[in-house]
């Protein structure tokens, strides 16, 4: 009993940082019908970030509240400005071409990330892991038993974050002015700005705050798992891609349900049925949910009017 | 001959949500008729349409084609039972040529006509499709005559549509009107037995108008089709068709010859406006 | 006739690349340098391995050109990058010997590339040294490959041994890592060896390397209630594991193999790490003179204390580079026949003497890790 | 604006009808005899153009699906894996297996063909399993589907013994020398062209091109859709097992989602739907990396630079990615061939030279 | 390459000027689509642009709205240059465009849509009066206010389009052939409407293929052939020219 509850707390613990990650793609596959792949490489470089200024500030990062927010502001800004640089360059010249020339773009610069991240040239960090600065002193915060379930501080601030991201977020698209213009220039852009709306603008700060967003979500992460490293953004970038669309991409509380549900599977896969299995569970799972539901959970497949 | 019609919708209602865009609507289709389906916007033409290809799935009633039940068959078995339509919107293979646009609606006639929902039926079918592949692949006599054969068919098809100097222009590349004749064109290409066109005049002017109303008469004519137009323009419907039915919110409201829908209270009450009386009335 | 190409058999024909004009390819080898040739994974997930490889090799080239180089030549390596996958490493190693035309090649960690590197190096006929890939099949591959660390099925061995009888453990949970053949041949030999010295394997849990997040394996295993925990697995995972074990409330010790040893381990594991073992194949603790000046150099010039696969490189290209100086000529066949009789090389990580099967019979140590350095053990021997 | 040229009258065929389907095939095998013998004797460009070869495969294979049909496939590496595997272990089993009545080279090449078609054949059930879904998915949700289907692929090889697990399969025979990949090379192509120009062909642009007027047309799309797959991924597992008989070895890493991240790549910078341009995109990404190699040795092996360029070719490919993409956004040749595009290019380079 | 000789019918009502296209150019890839097209709208009046298919109607009000960068001319539009506005920029100055295909949102409800059209107003109070206004105009778009707008049948969907633009509150409504499948009815009551509107004081530039309604309604027209005006004058002249008459009313 306590084991199935200490599998669910961490089920969840990793679900949200999925979800984090996931609410990144589904905002700009939202806006641009593009499947950024380099998004969570784009985190990865907001962790290398949040990692220098932690080390810069040095012992004054850990712990403290000021530290805390700069190191993810830091990142998070840091971040927005290179989602900002990424689109202007890599996505935006090519808006107006057929969809699948984004992709690729998105792909060379996940590689050039990645691999660039790798070299151990200059300021860049080399490949091997670094352990991350515990900026968030682990404490537990819930003890059930005799340490039978331990609940910590970083995994509640985590799942309250994405909680209220996700809320912020639903509000942001679906309640304000700016979401309005995000889901019209979502359908079509050339059409949004006859109606006066700025589609560069709106587009460019989706990107910014997806990338400051992952920014965000990495340092959780990172946090979490206490370990950077320059491929850590292509395997949480994909869980969580797989994690959108079990939600339906373009869906924000989707995204989020689809991250834990998926971040659940992994776990109960792992802990009671192989853990050898678990990629091919969370798949066959994903699979399994497109072929019931074409659309993910909450998704709709639009519908077309002939 | 009085066979069993081409077409027959019995009794079809189709439903979206609460909206009932279709209720109850019969009709009947031989060869050699000129019908048109008319109606206000929404009224559930076009859904009337989607229904008779099988596009949408009939809440209730039955479709036939020749006496064969198509409820639930996907739209290219139904096409190749003889119904082809062209779309509203202009759905053309915008990146083929003029040619290839018609060569890939000819090609479907050459493929099984293989309806028996059987096992032994389906992986016959299958069989024959992959072995078509090969064919293909290894360029076999009999194929290369079959291509021949379809260039040709779709070749006449063009020159008979005006179109044979944009045989090999890409279909987005061409003007407007010259985009209808093609869709006409390409659904000419299935050897239909009912053809089914959908506004085929919008955006067209006057001129073309008068054009294209001599073309229709002479396609039923020489390919002895039954035809339903679907059509806005109340010169060319009342022009050619020899019958009209009129959809209201999905309702018949009216069917019969010109002259005597246009005096119907209830079709000019939701329809036509009194103004169109008043200007046309008077003219036949 | 003559090719400019080593013959495949590599038996007869092949003169020294040493005087003899390369065809007309326009060879880089010139007289005045010998080239020698590393494939090693330099990006991808297992790039922290191969660098340190080729760390420790550009060490030992130096060392041997500052003291006059080989035959009055100079040294020099050329690396190549293998993305760690199998069909790059073949590709690069076929570049090396048919453009680059170099003497001896020096293979990689993953043993899966050093197995496909092994195979072309076998068939052209150059002599390959893999620095550390334990895996048996390796030098299987043909008498021209040559390995100087132990091997797999010993060192799985060893940690049983170390497990069963010093630390007197009777239960133990195994976690590996189901990406990397070098973890799961870690894995079964333990879990034989300690079955057939008493003890029992409560449960094999499994990651995959690159994964951050261990904890549903590890509250599996903690349900076990085992002694200790087997991580046959590389220090990059390793460190966070240990942290998380800690964290789900597992404190037995925590064991592993040589892919532990990396500083990194330390600043991975944290204190968490305090208080485990791992076989190696040498200790930074060991006094000896040569040992502390390579820690030392090593130090100078990339910071940091080496791992074990710094010092296996380094005494991978010193054993090259010794039996270069001991071959009468730069053949294929003249090097390799003064590879395969080294013995009793004095490598800093172990003396090396290549056994018939071109295997390197080696004792094992075993450290216990604690507050950022490890603690010589015991060393046992085969 | 150009004259469309009128068909010119049928006038007696050159070839007979009955040679046209089998000439190509005549015609390639003195010309691969005669490249084998050209290149006995030279490793590396062997091995070189045996990689570039099993790319062209992937790439035009892929292309089949990707460009022609307008389906979104990214897991093409999965069935490479089922190939690859398949035929390898295959050979693996008839290693010592001999043909007593042929020659033992030959006996060996017919097991090896064996062996490859049983991959390619393997691989085209699975494509046709994966083909299914296209029933019901559209666009990136069946994308999705592909991609996952590569990665439960690269799961199940890693966890069955009789595959290797993590090593993979080593001592698999050498079979496949460059002639017999681009034997297969030359015969994707040729069966890639014949489809295209095919009524199949048509019928498969069409649906890429506008799926409901397609099947109102008469084309049965899901159809078409699973033999697409089916046939594409039948290419990709041949070239899976060639790919296992020329590489010594291998094993699950060679086929992750990055690879076939990179099939894709080839298949949009050589312009979705075009063969020439797949084949073309394929050589030039084959020998990108090989060429930076080339130009980084000038810099000698000294110094820690010199000692890094490796490192520096992944994150330059990277960007060369982009740099290409945005220059050249509809592909090499759009979804047109090289020999559409190329008379286009040279008159407007004469002309603008007079 | 020349600008092409206008043939000028009858004397123009006299407006303020509110948007003047001088000799501008069109290029899709190699495809030059205008070669030089020059009109004028004054304030408060109604021109309209007739044409066969492919002439460039579009691509003329693709480009005075800012979807299209003119290669070559200039535009001026209350008086600023605005050729090298983006049509953003130009929504604010007063101009609305209801494009060719309608261009609503397919997946917005129809409400939503007619709240984008709002989208730069700020006076809520104001926006809901107009919203009723419109919903009088056109009674269906009430009843179908939550509907996805991508299911409404064609002529519901050019009606919302055109009810959108007027929402913008605009100076200049630039309509593309807004007649394009609608029922004879609905047709009238557009144009009703249109007239209305500009009585009101909205200046249209009006693309219509029924030249008879268009002509009818406008007060001034340009006919445009292969990308160059070809022929001008008030609506009635246009109408009863005989090129018109024999090249677009078929007679
Ligand atoms: N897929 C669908 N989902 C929901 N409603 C639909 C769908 N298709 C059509 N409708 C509704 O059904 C009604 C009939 O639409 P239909 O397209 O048949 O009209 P129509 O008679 O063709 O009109 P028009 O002349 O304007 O084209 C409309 O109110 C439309 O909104
Ligand atoms: N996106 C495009 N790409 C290429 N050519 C185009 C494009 N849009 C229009 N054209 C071409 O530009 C020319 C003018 O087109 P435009 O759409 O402006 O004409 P139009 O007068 O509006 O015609 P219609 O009555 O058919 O709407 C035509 O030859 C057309 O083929
Ligand atoms: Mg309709
Ligand atoms: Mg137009």
């Amino acid at each position: 009993m306590a084991q199935l509850l200490q599998h669910l707390i961490n089920g969840l613990a990793a679900g949200t940082i999925y979800a984090l990650v996931a609410l990144g793609y589904t905002m700009v596959y939202g806006v641009l019908k593009l499947i950024n792949f380099a998004h969570g490489d784009v985190m990865m470089v907001g962790v290398y970030m949040g990692y220098a200024t932690a080390f810069a500030m040095g012992r004054e990062a850990r712990g403290s509240l000021l530290g805390i927010a700069a190191v993810f502001a830091v990142a998070m800004l840091g971040c927005a400005l290179l989602g900002f640089l990424i689109e202007r360059f890599a996505y935006r010249p090519l808006r107006e071409k057929p969809r699948l020339t984004a992709l690729i773009t998105a792909i060379g610069i996940s590689f050039a990330l990645s691999y660039g991240f790798q070299l151990d040239i200059g300021f860049l960090p080399g490949a091997s892991p670094r352990a991350f600065p515990e900026i968030i002193e682990p404490t537990e915060w819930l003890i059930i038993g005799d340490r039978d379930v331990v609940v910590w501080n970083w995994q509640v601030i985590s799942f309250l974050i994405a909680v209220g991201l996700m809320v912020g977020l639903q509000y942001l698209v679906f309640g304000t002015r700016f979401g309005q213009a995000m889901r019209a220039v979502s359908w079509d852009h050339r059409v949004a700005a006859l109606m006066g709306i700025p589609t560069d603008r709106v587009i460019a700060l989706t990107f910014m705050l997806s990338s400051g967003l992952a920014a965000g979500a990495g340092l959780l992460y990172a946090i979490k798992d206490t370990s950077v490293s320059p491929l850590m953004g292509l395997y949480v970038g994909l869980k969580a891609f797989v994690a959108a669309v079990i939600g339906g991409i373009g869906h924000v509380p989707g995204a989020v349900i689809g991250a834990l549900v998926l971040g659940l599977v992994e776990e109960f896969v792992v802990g009671y049925a192989a853990s050898s299995w678990r990629d091919a569970v969370a798949f066959g799972f994903l699979i399994l949910v497109l072929l019931v539901k074409p659309g993910g959970l909450f998704g709709r497949v639009a519908a077309e009017k002939v | 001959m009085a066979s069993a019609p081409l077409l027959r919708a019995d009794g079809v209602s189709i439903q979206f949500g609460g909206l009932k865009a279709l209720t109850d609507f019969h009709l009947s289709i031989q060869q050699g008729d000129l019908q048109g389906l008319i109606g206000p916007n929404g009224a559930g033409k076009s859904t009337a349409f989607n229904v008779l290809t099988g596009v949408y799935q009939p809440t209730q009633g039955d479709v036939r084609v020749c006496d064969t039940k198509v409820n639930g068959r996907k739209p290219h078995q139904i096409n190749l039972l003889g119904v082809a339509r062209t779309f509203q919107n202009i759905r053309l293979f915008r990146a083929l040529t003029a040619l290839d646009n018609v060569k890939v609606a000819c090609r479907a006639q050459t493929a099984l006509h293989q309806f028996d929902t059987g096992l032994v039926a389906k992986l016959k079918n299958a069989g024959h499709n992959y072995a078509d592949w090969w064919r293909a692949l290894l360029l076999t006599p009999g194929f290369q005559r079959e291509e021949r054969r379809l260039t040709e068919q779709a070749e006449h098809l063009l020159s008979v549509m005006g179109l044979s100097h944009r045989r090999d222009e890409e279909a987005r590349n061409l003007p407007y009107g010259e985009q209808r004749r093609l869709e006409i064109a390409r659904a000419l290409g299935t050897q239909p037995r009912v053809l089914l066109l959908d506004e085929p005049a919008a955006g067209m002017n006057t001129r073309e108008k008068a054009d294209l109303m001599v073309l229709i008469r002479k396609l039923r004519d020489d390919f002895k089709l039954g035809v339903l137009v679907i059509e806005h323009d109340m010169k060319l419907v009342m022009g050619i068709c020899e019958q009209i039915t009129v959809l209201d919110h999905g309702e018949t409201i009216a069917r019969g010859a010109p002259a005597q829908v246009r005096s119907d209270r209830k079709v000019i009450e939701a329809y036509l406006g009194d103004s169109y009386l008043e200007s046309h009335g008077g003219a036949a | 006739e003559k090719k400019t190409q080593p013959t495949p058999s590599g038996e007869a024909g092949t003169q020294a690349a040493q005087g003899q004009p390369a065809g007309t390819g326009g060879t880089p080898a010139n007289t005045e340098t010998i080239l020698l040739g590393q494939v090693g994974a330099l990006t991808g997930g297992q790039a922290t391995f191969g660098i340190s490889t080729r760390n420790g090799i550009e060490l030992a080239l130096k060392e041997a050109n500052a003291a006059g180089g080989v035959k009055g030549k100079k040294l020099a390596v050329k690396v190549y990058d293998n993305q760690s996958k199998p069909e790059e490493a073949a590709q690069a190693t076929t570049r090396l010997i048919t453009q680059d035309k170099v003497v001896l090649i020096l293979g990689d960690v993953a043993s899966s590339n050093s197995l496909a590197m092994a195979e072309k190096a076998q068939a052209a006929g150059v002599p390959m040294i893999t620095p550390s890939s334990t895996n048996t099949t390796v030098t299987q591959k043909g008498d021209y490959i040559f390995r100087v660390c132990f091997i797999d099925p010993f060192q799985g061995f060893v940690m049983a041994k170390f497990a069963r009888d010093e630390l007197k453990l009777g239960k133990v949970a195994v976690l590996q890592d189901n990406k990397s053949a070098y973890s799961i041949d870690l894995s079964d030999v333990f879990t034989r060896k300690f079955k057939e010295m008493g003890g029992t394997v409560a449960t094999t849990e499994s990651y995959s390397q690159g994964d951050t997040d261990y904890r549903a394996q590890l509250t599996a295993i903690k349900k076990t209630q085992p002694d200790g925990i087997y991580v046959p697995g590389y220090y990059s995972e390793v460190g966070v594991i240990a942290r998380q074990a800690r964290e789900v409330g597992l404190k037995v010790p925590l064991m592993g193999g040589d892919g532990w040893d990396s500083e990194k381990l330390f600043e991975l594991g944290g204190s968490a790490i305090n208080g485990s073992y791992f076989s190696n194949h040498y200790s930074p603790d060991n006094p000896d003179a040569r040992v502390q000046k390579f820690i030392a150099d090593y130090k100078a010039a990339y910071g940091g204390v080496p791992d074990a696969l710094a010092a296996l490189g380094y005494d991978a290209a010193r054993v090259a580079i010794e039996a270069l100086q001991r071959a009468k000529d730069l053949s294929g066949p003249a090097v390799r026949d003064a590879i395969a009789q080294t013995k009793d090389f004095p490598g800093v990580a172990g003396t090396v003497t290549l056994d018939e099967k071109r295997n390197a019979v080696k004792s094992a140590v075993v450290l216990k890790v604690g507050d950022g350095k490890t603690q010589y053990v015991t060393t046992i021997s085969p | 604006m150009q004259t469309p040229a009128l068909p010119l009258p049928e006038s007696r065929p050159l070839v007979p009808p009955a040679l046209r389907g089998v000439l190509p095939v005549l015609l390639a095998v003195p010309a691969l005899l005669l490249f084998q013998w050209a290149l006995s004797g030279s490793e590396f460009a062997s091995y070189l153009l045996s990689v570039m070869g099993v790319n062209i495969i992937l790439a035009v294979s892929l292309n089949i699906v990707n460009g022609m049909t307008g389906q979104f496939s990214i897991g093409h590496a999965g069935f490479m894996a089922v190939g690859a595997y398949i035929a390898g272990y295959a050979s693996l089993q008839l290693k010592e297996v001999a043909l007593s009545f042929l020659p033992v080279a030959a006996s060996d090449q017919v097991l090896f063909t064996v062996a490859l078609l049983l991959g390619g054949l393997a691989a085209a059930a699975c494509g046709f399993l994966v083909g299914l879904p296209s029933l019901r998915l559209r666009g990136d949700y069946l994308a999705i589907v592909t991609l996952g289907f590569g990665e439960i692929i690269r799961v199940v090889v890693q966890n069955t013994d009789a595959f290797g697990r993590a090593l993979g399969l080593s001592g698999i025979p050498q079979y496949a020398s460059p002639s017999m990949v681009f034997f297969w090379v030359f015969l994707v192509v040729l069966a890639a062209r014949r489809l295209a120009s095919s009524s199949h062909g048509r019928s498969l642009w069409s649906i890429r091109e506008d799926e409901v007027a397609a099947e109102a047309m008469g084309v049965d799309t899901t159809g078409y859709k699973v033999r697409a797959f089916v046939f594409s991924s039948f290419f990709a597992g041949i070239a899976g097992g060639l790919f296992a008989h020329f590489v010594p070895i291998i094993n699950p890493g060679s086929f992750t989602f990055v690879r076939s991240m990179e099939i894709v790549v080839m298949v949009v910078l050589g312009g979705l739907g075009s063969t020439t341009g797949a084949i073309i995109a394929a050589i030039f990404l084959t020998l990108l990396p090989e060429g930076m190699r080339s130009l980084f040795g000038a810099l000698g092996t000294e110094g820690s630079l010199a000692q890094r360029v490796d490192q520096i070719r992944m994150p330059i490919y990277g960007l060369l990615l982009v740099v290409l993409m945005l220059s050249r956004p509809q592909g090499l040749f759009g979804t047109r061939e090289i020999w559409d595009v190329l008379p286009k290019w040279l008159s407007r380079k004469r002309g603008s030279q007079a | 390459m020349s600008e092409a000789q206008v043939k000028t019918l009858g004397e123009r009502q006299a407006f303020a000027p509110l948007l003047a296209v001088d000799g501008i150019k069109v290029h899709y890839g190699a495809i030059q689509a205008l070669k030089g097209v020059s009109l004028t709208v004054g304030k408060g009046e109604m021109v309209a642009l007739i044409g066969a298919n492919g002439a460039g109607k579009t691509s003329t009000l693709r480009a005075v709205s800012g979807m299209l960068k003119a290669s070559a001319g200039r535009i001026q539009f209350s008086g600023q240059d605005t050729t090298s506005l983006k049509a953003h920029q130009l929504v604010p100055r007063g101009m609305a465009h209801a494009p060719e295909g309608r261009g609503i949102f397919p997946n917005l409800s129809v409400l939503e849509n007619l709240e984008l059209g709002a989208y730069l107003r700020r006076d809520t109070a104001e926006i809901r009066a107009d919203m009723e206004k419109n919903f009088a105009l056109f009674p269906v778009l009430k009843e179908r206010r939550g509907q996805m707008a991508g299911t409404l049948s064609g002529g519901e969907q050019q009606m919302l389009a055109i009810a959108r633009a007027l929402l913008s509150r605009p100076q200049l409504l630039l309509l593309d052939e807004p007649s394009l499948g609608l029922a004879p009815q609905v047709t009238e009551t557009i144009f009703r409407t249109l007239r209305d509107v500009n009585k009101a004081g909205v200046s249209v530039l009006l693309v219509e293929q029924n030249a008879h309604l268009a002509l009818n309604s406008a007060h001034y027209g340009y006919v445009l052939e292969t990308g160059e005006v070809v022929m001008a004058g008030p609506g009635k002249a246009l109408l009863e020219s005989a090129e018109v008459r024999r090249a677009y009313l078929g007679e």
